[in-house]
């Protein structure tokens, strides 16, 4: 069924899969939190999962950026097939993400929480650092400067050295985005980014999140409970229900799709 | 083969004080998720208490019952104990729900601190004894069996019989009864607990007066072996490489963590000692764990750990 | 002799090379633009722009916020020769229709995707409008307009005309004369169409040296530039005074940032409208209510000395040693602190124009040591006419004449103006230029006032509005309604006033309330309210409202020319006047006429006497959808004096 | 209220990245090194350097390691004293067995040696987090303990156990006085609290602090906790060490292991908490208030003592002290997690904010 239709997407760039994810299962003791799972995911679109609450969908992102390791399956990304990776590498790979509950970094301000998702890029040893002369001095003021062109996209200038902790809701989740766009990812994972946001919030997260994907013409695998939401900005859809994919197509189709109606669009959410 | 057996005597033994206090550790982490550090102060704080209750009581009472006056002592050291526990969990550790394990260690760490300074404040710093009448001479098991048998130190059997029956006492204390049952709901998850209605202070306070008691027979056994003073304190030290190795959430685990490295220290401390010139049970016990960790982080039974995200 | 704009960049940029000319706060710190990168910068514009076809006297628009590569549009438009028009960038779309057909505009120069749109919104209404340069590009890659591109693309085609063609710019400029056109401001005219105030590069600097003279202006002077340049106010000392002095002009970084942007430059020369001064002892109030009972006492009990002897101390009077060290002890606890969280610490000279201020909080600023002054002046006559020279500032006048301008009244009392800055024409509009400009080279101000025993200019209401009272008791008497309005816009729980009587027999008003500070006054005796509609229609409100109008009375019947403008009734209005619903100018001033027309069973019901009035209105929001709001109105009378005539 | 800020803009990043970004807390920490080079050694007397001064330098610098490890990098270590002992009698063995030794030069390889202990007892925080790693790490306090006391070599098989330094002198200029060993202490504090902050402040610093507050966040963005913990258990222990070797070398002159206890440990523990997790600051404030706190007491106490006629001992003042530190451990872990270096901040935050409350 869905499985094997593939929805052509005109307006975003061609049919180049740049993830494939192949026959995933993964459990906790016994647990079974994703059963067989496969999907792919083209250069440049918008690509969500949705499925209800316990449908495995965070479990699928922590399978593609290497948090957990599946028992079974394996992960294709731009024609390298990997069945386990650790995380460093997938970061390594160009693959970035947010989180559901926020997991940003308590302890430091919007600044330094971005700059950490500079770190790959930071090349200056131990002794630079701790006489903080030369390449360190350099690397730390060149890195600020990409920083702040992202804090300016965010549209955070006024908080810039603001402890997380203290920011509100909505703006916390722009940091922990701005944090996984100092990686310059080529492909970016969104744990539910609009969760608990009131309409402008969600508004503006759209927006960046669209702009994120013309601008920098990024790849996006995106998790989100609304379902007008989804529907407007994806381009692809993959529908989790019970660890198992019940659908899988534009959100046309998936709004047809009988299996995901009563799975999903039916209840309320 | 004599010496190896009576080493092996030897160390099961202690090992069996060991798991006695390591009990301590694992019954108050169970149920509140704190790694209890001052659970050596509160040793050396019920012995002191039972000591010098027993010196106390007769001058004060002008009595002279041995028997009398250290069940008196007993009883008054049990109350104080209980007391003291209370304490610590009502005014430390209340204040510290929710906090991460680290800061409840070091809260604990300066609750040991206290109660050193408070015990010896009260009860002096001297070094005292208590007498419960244990037997001090050796004596010699299966001289049948062959020549010269084992000469196994009394006491230490005496010791180890108490130490064994209060741990058994124990776990069946928790296996069988109701506060035993309702305080693994606790361990297994506190929110679901509550929501059936176990008053988790009312538990968190049972564990640490329990805490406080098995700290008070340890101290005594201890304490009626070297004296009573403040080294005592340290055999907290003594029983951390045996919980952890146990698996910090496992009963069973501290009894045969207990008995492993109070076999294990005696063993290489006769065996291989000499070659490192001696001393070595200090550490024994730790570096054992350390290599145990490295193939086992949760410790020999504990529960394994997994982060979500 | 007199120069132009373009040269004196130049001149600057050959005198002092590596001095900051611009600044902006971006990308988190304040990126500098020396004089030499800003010449070229405008030489390669200037080609660019020469490239794409402007000639002489042709005109192009700018719209945006203080962008340091708008200024140096403009440059490069004045060097060429060209007119600069900057127009107002929170103006909705339809408002630039008319200046850009009215000047033929065929160019536009706008900082973002925000303006583009708003252009390509009229594009159809604007044929000639044939070119669209932007300088932020975000959000603009899909865009496929015709002749839409970015600054850079207009900078870089610049930058290889300026190579192969290196003398053209510098003649260009050369060709350029004093008399030539500067800049064209579209004057929000509070009725009818806007007029094109033309000014050359003469008038301009005339003006702006004279004031630079008068308070001693250097070339180290800081200036945050945050009014829009559309406004010649912000034109005059961010642009006209930069190039005149050299000084360094910081731009924020958004509106966002304001505060924390004037935090960090600290300006030493500060300009703003009273809102804005307003808006600062506002929060300063609203802050220090939370404060610690301790740090309240010290607050107040510093603001007494202060209020008492501050303003003296400024003005270099005499003031006992007691009040002095009590001073000083304040300086350190209270007053500096203060000036630095209102980034004021380093206003050397600070100026309030545009609308009256009151008095109140124009010596509160004077109090803490900021050396707040008044200024009198109009787009007409280039901002600079009258200041009030230091140690010489009251809180009801506007300041002497300065350098080389001359005032007389006319029998009517209005204030005629004649100085090298006046405004060169009307655009395109003879009829207009001939009423305010008489051929003896006399600009008529259309405001009436008088100069009081200090010298200084005092100005009682604009001349045209100056109406008279017709039967009733004061028959015939003065009637002052803006000088009414602002002495009701002084309290802080009035934010707008508008009052009628011109021709009749009794004068009323129209109220908007201060939505916070009235809110926190409902909060404090904690009378719940649902939004701005509720809240003003609350007898409570309705009560304190009174209160401030009778004082006024009170005041007025003080005064023997302007006893008759006592209002008798008044009403609290049902939503806030806007200037998106063409209520009010851009610069937010009431359109009494307007008002009146659009309002007017609201004015008959007041002088019909009734109690009570239902009214529904259109509104437009901020987001550009409109809807409707209505309510029942409480119509209210209030107490008015009998005119004590006092000693003259 | 102290502080203008108008006009301190930054044109720079260098600028705005730099330690002390307001100008009035430059002035005011010139001052107070100025201080402590040239006004404290015009005030003190040979007691106060002996008995506090120098101690309270070279805890700081303990304590600036092992905040480090800690406070930034979340990983807890009971261990410190281990580490420091290893510093000292390695330091020592390289002073005493290779002749012609600087002494700075020793007292750095003591750091070295510090350091690769410090990174084979942090190979357990790999796979082992919290409480069990606190564990392993006593593990570490333990095994050194006993090494020294039995292991002759180390203590260059002096009889007594005890081992000892004798004339100290740094490009011929002879370390004896108390002043001296002031200034050598103080300016290896200076120096190495400056390098501490720069790392810090840098990109290792903030994958420390990642890994301490969202590990597997940081994980996600490519930081390898291998690199991230066992680089902050270096850093740690080459402080910890060089601390520890001042200690014996300046301070003791002659000491057994018995100096490095695991007293020693939770002491330097108890500094970072009272003074602040994370916080160069912080851990100058814990060292001073620990330091100070039992001179305090010594003196206070029996004045308490004689107002209400009771004679107070020597045994009762130590138990006090135990009380009192068990008691402020407890009251900053409840009240203020974050100990005096936040309350500092909070202070200059309100200085900034004045008069306004927020």
């Amino acid at each position: 069924m869905a499985e094997h239709s593939n929805p052509s997407t005109p307006e975003r760039g061609g049919n180049k899969v740049i993830l494939d994810v192949n026959n995933i299962s993964l459990s906790f003791g016994g647990v079974k939190a994703l059963t067989d799972i496969s999907f792919n995911v083209r250069e440049h679109e918008i690509r969500a999962i949705i499925g209800p609450n316990g449908a495995g969908k965070s479990s699928m992102l922590n399978c593609i950026n290497g948090v957990y390791t599946p028992q079974q399956g394996s992960i294709t990304f731009r024609g390298q097939t990997f069945s386990h990776m650790s995380p460093r590498q997938v970061a390594e790979m160009g693959v970035a993400r947010t989180f559901q509950n926020l997991a940003l970094f308590k302890g430091m301000n919007v600044i330094d929480n971005i700059m950490s998702g500079r770190n790959l890029k930071m090349k200056s040893n131990l002794f630079l650092q701790a006489l903080r002369i030369g390449p360190a001095a350099r690397e730390e003021a060149e890195h600020r400067e990409f920083v702040e062109h992202i804090i300016d996209f965010l549209e955070i200038q006024a908080f810039r050295k603001t402890p997380v902790g203290r920011l509100p809701y909505g703006l916390q989740k722009r940091v922990d985005l701005g944090r996984a766009l100092a990686m310059e990812p080529s492909v970016l994972l969104l744990d539910e980014p609009m969760a608990g946001m009131n309409v402008e919030e969600k508004q503006d997260m759209c927006r960046f999140v669209l702009e994120v994907n013309e601008e920098f013409a990024t790849t996006i695998v995106l998790i989100e409970h609304d379902m007008s939401v989804v529907m407007d900005i994806s381009d692809r859809v993959v529908v989790l229900d019970y660890g198992k994919k019940i659908g899988d197509g534009t959100p046309d189709e998936v709004r047809q799709n009988p299996e995901v109606i009563s799975a999903y669009l039916g209840t309320s959410h | 083969m004599g010496p190896f057996l009576e080493t092996l005597i030897g160390g099961l033994m202690s090992g069996m004080l060991y798991s006695l206090v390591a009990l301590g550790f694992v019954l108050i982490f169970k149920a509140s998720g704190v790694f209890n550090f001052a659970q050596g102060a509160m040793v050396l704080f019920a012995a002191l208490a039972m000591a010098r209750f027993a010196e106390w009581f007769p001058a004060l009472l002008g009595f002279d019952n041995k028997v009398l006056a250290n069940v008196l002592a007993f009883v008054a050291a049990m109350a104080v104990m209980v007391a003291v526990a209370w304490l610590i969990e009502r005014l430390v550790l209340s204040k510290l729900v929710n906090q991460e394990g680290i800061t409840l260690l070091m809260a604990t760490l300066g609750v040991t601190y206290f109660l050193d300074g408070f015990g010896q404040t009260l009860f002096g710093s001297e070094i005292y004894k208590i007498d419960i009448g244990l037997p001090k001479d050796p004596m010699f098991l299966f001289d049948k069996v062959f020549e010269g048998g084992l000469l196994v130190n009394k006491e230490d059997l005496y010791a180890a019989v108490i130490a064994a029956a209060l741990v058994i006492a124990l776990s069946a204390f928790f296996q069988y009864t109701s506060t035993g049952r309702a305080l693994r709901a606790v361990a297994d998850d506190h929110q679901a607990a509550q929501s059936i209605g176990i008053p988790l202070n009312r538990i968190w306070v049972i564990v640490w007066a329990v805490a406080g008691f098995v700290a008070l027979v340890a101290g005594m056994i201890w304490g009626s072996k070297l004296g009573v003073q403040f080294s005592l304190s340290l055999v907290a030290l003594k029983a951390l490489p045996v919980v952890i190795l146990g698996g910090l959430t496992s009963v069973p685990g501290a009894i045969i963590g207990g008995l492993v490295i109070g076999v294990g220290e005696k063993l290489s401390e006769v065996f291989i000692g000499p070659m490192l010139g001696g001393g070595i049970e200090i550490w024994f016990g730790y570096v054992l764990v350390l290599f145990v960790l490295l193939v086992r982080p949760q410790g020999l039974f504990g529960e394994k750990i997994i982060d979500r995200v | 002799m007199l120069t132009t704009f373009p040269r004196l960049m130049l001149d600057h940029a050959k005198a002092r090379p590596d001095a900051a000319a611009l600044r902006e706060k971006s990308f988190g710190i304040w990126q500098t633009t020396t004089w030499a990168q800003l010449a070229t910068l405008v030489r390669h514009l200037a080609c660019g722009l020469a490239e794409a076809g402007l000639r002489r006297d042709d005109h192009v628009v700018v719209v945006g916020d203080n962008r340091p590569r708008l200024y140096a549009t403009m440059l490069a438009v004045q060097s060429l020769g060209a007119v600069p028009i900057p127009l107002y960038q929170d103006a909705a779309s339809t408002e630039f229709v008319f200046p850009i057909n009215n000047a033929d505009v065929g160019f536009a120069v706008v900082e973002n995707q925000e303006q583009v749109d708003k252009l390509l919104e009229i594009r159809a209404q604007c044929p000639l409008l044939g070119r669209i340069w932007f300088d932020d590009p975000r959000g603009l890659r899909k865009y496929d307009e015709p002749g839409l591109a970015s600054l850079d693309a207009l900078i870089e085609s610049g930058a290889a005309r300026a190579a192969h063609d290196p003398g053209f710019f510098d003649a260009e400029v050369a060709k350029l004369q004093a008399a030539d056109v500067a800049t064209m401001f579209f004057t929000s005219g509070t009725t009818g169409n806007p007029k094109g105030v033309v000014h050359t590069h003469g008038s301009l600097l005339d003006r702006a040296r004279a004031g630079a003279k008068f308070d001693k202006l250097t070339a180290h002077e800081e200036v945050l530039a945050y009014m829009p340049l559309a406004w010649v106010g912000q034109n005059t000392f961010s642009y006209a005074q930069w190039l005149a002095c050299g000084y360094i002009v910081n731009c924020p970084e958004s509106a966002a940032t304001i505060t924390i942007d004037l935090k960090e430059v600290g300006p030493t020369y500060y300009f703003a409208p009273p809102r804005i001064f307003e808006g600062l002892l506002t929060s300063v109030m609203i802050r220090m209510e939370d404060a610690s009972r301790v740090k309240k006492w010290l607050f107040h009990t510093c603001m007494a000395v202060a209020r008492r002897v501050g303003p003296a101390r400024l003005d270099g009077k005499p003031v006992a040693l007691l009040d002095r060290i009590k001073l000083a002890l304040g300086d350190w606890a209270i007053y500096g602190p203060l000036r630095n969280s209102m980034g004021l610490s380093r206003v050397r000279v600070a100026y309030t124009a545009g609308e009256a201020i009151g008095p109140d909080l124009f010596t509160f600023f004077r109090s803490i040591g900021i050396n707040l002054k008044q200024l009198y002046g109009s787009t007409e006559t280039a901002v600079l006419v009258c200041l009030q020279p230091d140690n010489a500032v009251f809180a009801d006048t506007v300041g002497v004449p300065i350098d080389g301008v001359e005032i007389k009244l006319t029998a009517t009392g209005e204030i005629l103006v004649k100085s090298a800055g006046l405004l060169k024409e009307y655009y395109k509009n003879p009829v207009a230029t001939a009423e305010v400009l008489s051929k003896d080279g006399w600009y008529h101000t259309g405001d009436a006032g008088f100069i009081d025993a200090t010298g200084q200019l005092k100005i009682i209401d604009r001349a045209k509005d100056i109406g008279r009272i017709m039967g009733g008791p004061n028959d015939g008497a003065m009637f002052a309604p803006k000088y009414v309005e602002n002495k009701l816009k002084f309290f802080p729980h009035i934010k707008e006033a508008v009052v009628f009587g011109d021709k009749r027999s009794t004068v009323c008003a129209f109220i908007n309330i201060d939505v916070e500070a009235v809110g926190n006054w409902a909060e404090r005796r904690n009378l719940p309210y649902a939004g701005y509609t509720d809240l003003a229609q609350k007898p409570e409100v309705y009560a304190l409202i009174r209160e401030c109008i009778e004082k006024v009375n009170a005041d007025l019947a003080g005064d023997n020319l302007l006893v008759g403008s006592q209002i008798h009734r008044f009403l609290i209005l049902h939503k806030e006047l806007d200037a998106d619903d063409g209520e009010m100018t851009r610069t937010r001033k009431v359109k009494r006429g307007y008002i009146n027309e659009k309002y007017q069973v609201l004015v008959e019901a007041l002088y019909g006497g009734l109690s009570e009035q239902f009214i529904a209105t259109a509104v437009k929001f901020e987001d550009g959808r409109s809807g409707s709001v209505s309510a029942t109105l409480k119509l209210d009378d209030a107490k008015t004096f009998p005119a004590m005539k006092k000693a003259a | 209220m102290l502080y203008r800020e108008n006009g301190q803009f930054k044109t720079s990043y260098a600028a705005d990245q730099q330690i002390f970004p307001i100008a009035q807390d430059r002035i005011g920490i010139l001052l107070l090194v100025a201080f402590a080079i040239i006004g404290v050694p015009l005030l003190a007397d040979e007691y106060l350097f002996r008995a506090i001064l120098i101690p309270f330098l070279i805890l700081s610098l303990a304590a600036i390691g092992l905040n480090i490890l800690v406070g930034y990098c979340g990983q807890i270590s009971l261990g410190t004293g281990a580490f420091m002992a290893v510093g000292a009698y390695a330091a020592y063995n390289f002073f005493v067995r290779v002749d012609g030794m600087p002494v700075i030069v020793a007292i750095l390889l003591g750091g070295v040696c510090s350091t690769l202990a410090g990174v084979v007892f942090g190979i357990p925080s790999l796979r082992i987090k919290g409480l069990y790693l606190a564990v392993a790490t006593l593990a570490a306090q333990f095994f050194f303990d006993w090494a020294f006391l039995r292991i002759n070599w180390f203590t260059n098989n002096s009889s007594s156990g005890t081992v000892s330094v004798a004339d100290l002198s740094l490009f011929g200029i002879k370390i004896d006085g108390p002043l001296g060993k002031y200034y050598f202490c103080l300016g290896f504090v200076l120096v190495f609290a400056l390098l501490a902050k720069n790392l810090v402040r840098g990109h290792i610093g903030r994958e420390w602090m990642a890994m301490r507050d969202m590990d597997v966040a940081a994980s996600v963005i490519g930081i390898r906790p291998v690199y991230a913990k066992l680089s902050a258990f270096a850093v740690s222990s080459f402080i910890v060490g060089v601390a520890g070797a001042l200690w014996g070398f300046v301070h003791l002159g002659s000491w057994e292991p018995a100096a490095f206890n695991i007293d020693r440990s939770f002491q330097l523990l108890f500094m970072v908490i009272i003074g602040g997790l994370g916080s160069i600051m912080g851990s100058f404030f814990g060292a001073a208030f620990i330091s100070v706190l039992p001179i305090f007491l010594s003196l206070v106490l029996p004045a308490l003592g004689n107002v209400f006629g009771v004679t107070i001992g020597t045994a009762l003042i130590a138990h006090t002290e135990l009380m009192v530190f068990g008691g402020l451990i407890v009251f900053f872990l409840i009240v203020e997690p974050h100990g005096l270096a936040r309350l500092w901040s909070i202070g200059k935050e309100k200085m900034r904010l004045w008069p306004f409350p927020h």
